[in-house]
């Protein structure tokens, strides 16, 4: 192969990556959820897993490197997802047309996320009798599920909670996360504001 | 006989105590043992020979002093304890869901989809017109004789559109023949024209909008007003 | 002001500027429909029309200059929208699971969006009193609004919707589209399923 001939070979690799590229970045905008490599697989028409993690990887790197409000992100179990830097939701929650969870709701979630696996029974004496509204929208949504019969139902949190937070999927792993992200929220000058509140 | 000048027994440490009565609510009554005290002070006694009743007196008002000082602070740590302050269960913050646009599965073909279903909703249709007896078609088309009973129709249409302004609503046509089929929708339109023609209803139309809005000359509703712009 | 404090100046001016232009990208991502600059302003925190229209074509030339499957375009009456590039819309459209609106509100939409200009007593005559919470959310979502006051109010179909199902924004037209696509789907062959049903 002359020189001429493998520059122009390489040239329509690179673009043909470009373009797995953006097939890839389209299905993480339009599914708004985690989504395995096999999943981007079809997406981007690669059966080659490990090229399909190459893609990936250079989306996540790519999205790193620009100084954007988007973030991608690669999740357990090598599924990815595109969303909104943290850092960006509260100015523009307001913009979104898909229903939102109140602060009451989140804060039942959070509570369950915290002690679970937790009786139901309990989650309503600490929440109040107005969390049972809660419990089944957070089961709707998905983030939550119960196990068990009556009133010794166990409620825990799902995978997809766990996606939604980035965070694990091992019960004691992701609760001492979640206990190192509530000590941060319990810092002194963030407990001032909440009692200004 | 010479006086005696000695202190009597009970008056020497540890009997003392019960002895020296303006001291007693000064000491603490858990320091002093009534029972050893007593059955010293008995010994003693007898031990001398000598029944002292005074000084029985002095140690049993004392002795039953102090127990009684015992009883109370006894009774006062019987309260029952307070019940022990349990805090409430640690709260965390809620947790804000970070946000993902999701492309809606919605559709133009889903819209319009259930518009079928919606348009047979448009509850309020003239009722069925009194079906003519047709003659052999090939005489007369339905049409003619159908305008041979136009002030039979009139007068129904007439009354029923009357009905339907008096929730003080205008009334579209749209919704008027919503469901009829067309030659149906084409009848009453003409109706609507002579009834217009008679001065009994009102017509109007916006230049921007295809929707044709019908008043009923006199209801109170509308006074009259032929015209009106939404 | 010395060399080296306007060059601070500038930096810390050029850092406003960056996120400004990340917390629009937010609010674009996040709304998912054409934003005008009043609400750009508001997400941005800029009241200057002048500089929102600065960031905005900014964004639109960013993501222009960017080999994606995303875009950030201008569209009439100063509105910017951000939106996967049509090229891409077909292949990844299947990974969309989500509907817009359950079937009562998007039956409610559905019939005004055929009869609109319609008066408020009308749709809640065809559609039942239930339909005043579907009104409220459609509003909210910004798919329709009302114009008038009381009993008289008439509703419409907003810019949003139409843009949101690729319809004209001129409401003959529109209602010519809609009418058409309808009847195309009330062929005969289709009738004659519904009655078999």
């Amino acid at each position: 192969m002359t020189e001429s001939e493998q520059k122009l070979s390489e040239e329509i690799k690179q673009e043909k990556f470009t373009r797995q590229l953006a097939l890839l970045e389209a299905g993480l905008y339009v599914a708004g959820r985690p989504l395995d490599l096999k999943t981007l697989g079809n997406v981007t028409g690669t059966r080659s897993k490990k090229m399909v993690r190459k893609l990936a990887k250079t989306l996540v790197e790519n999205y790193k490197n620009r100084d954007t409000a988007l973030e991608v992100l690669e999740l357990e179990g090598e599924r990815f997802v595109m969303q909104l830097k943290t850092e960006y939701t509260a100015k523009v929650r307001k913009l979104s047309t898909r229903p939102l969870l109140s602060a009451g709701p989140l804060k039942t979630l959070s509570y369950i996320a915290f002690r679970q696996p937790i009786l139901q029974t309990q989650v309503i004496d600490v929440r109040g009798h107005h969390s049972y509204g809660h419990l089944k929208q957070l089961e709707e949504m998905e983030l939550i599920f119960r196990e068990g019969v009556g009133r010794k139902r166990a409620i825990r949190t799902t995978q997809f909670f766990a996606d939604f937070f980035c965070l694990s999927h091992e019960l004691r792993v992701m609760k001492r996360q979640l206990k190192t992200i509530f000590q941060e929220a319990d810092k002194p000058e963030v407990k001032a504001e909440k009692i200004q509140e | 006989m010479p006086q005696t000048t000695k202190k009597p027994f009970y008056f020497k440490p540890p009997l003392s105590v019960l002895f020296e009565i303006h001291k007693l609510e000064k000491v603490l009554p858990w320091d002093i043992n009534i029972s050893y005290l007593l059955t010293m002070f008995l010994e003693e006694m007898e031990q001398q020979g000598e029944v002292d009743f005074r000084a029985s007196g002095v140690a049993l008002e004392s002795s039953s002093t102090i127990y009684l000082r015992k009883t109370k602070l006894l009774l006062k740590l019987e309260d029952p304890p307070p019940p022990p302050k349990t805090l409430p269960d640690f709260i965390p913050p809620p947790m804000f869901l970070p946000l993902r646009y999701e492309l809606s599965s919605t559709t133009l073909d889903n819209l319009l989809n259930v518009l079928d279903e919606v348009l047979k909703g448009e509850s309020i249709r003239p009722p069925k017109m009194p079906q003519p007896i047709l003659p052999a078609p090939e005489i007369l088309p339905p049409l003619d004789l159908y305008l041979l009973k136009i002030e039979d129709h009139m007068k129904t249409l007439y009354a029923q559109l009357y009905q339907l302004v008096g929730t003080g609503e205008l009334i579209a046509f749209s919704k008027l023949v919503a469901g009829l089929e067309k030659i149906e929708a084409t009848k009453t339109f003409l109706i609507l024209l002579f009834l217009a023609q008679r001065g009994k209803i009102g017509l109007w139309q916006e230049e921007e909008i295809e929707e044709l809005y019908i008043t009923v000359i006199g209801d109170p509703a509308f006074d009259g007003k032929r015209t009106e712009i939404i």
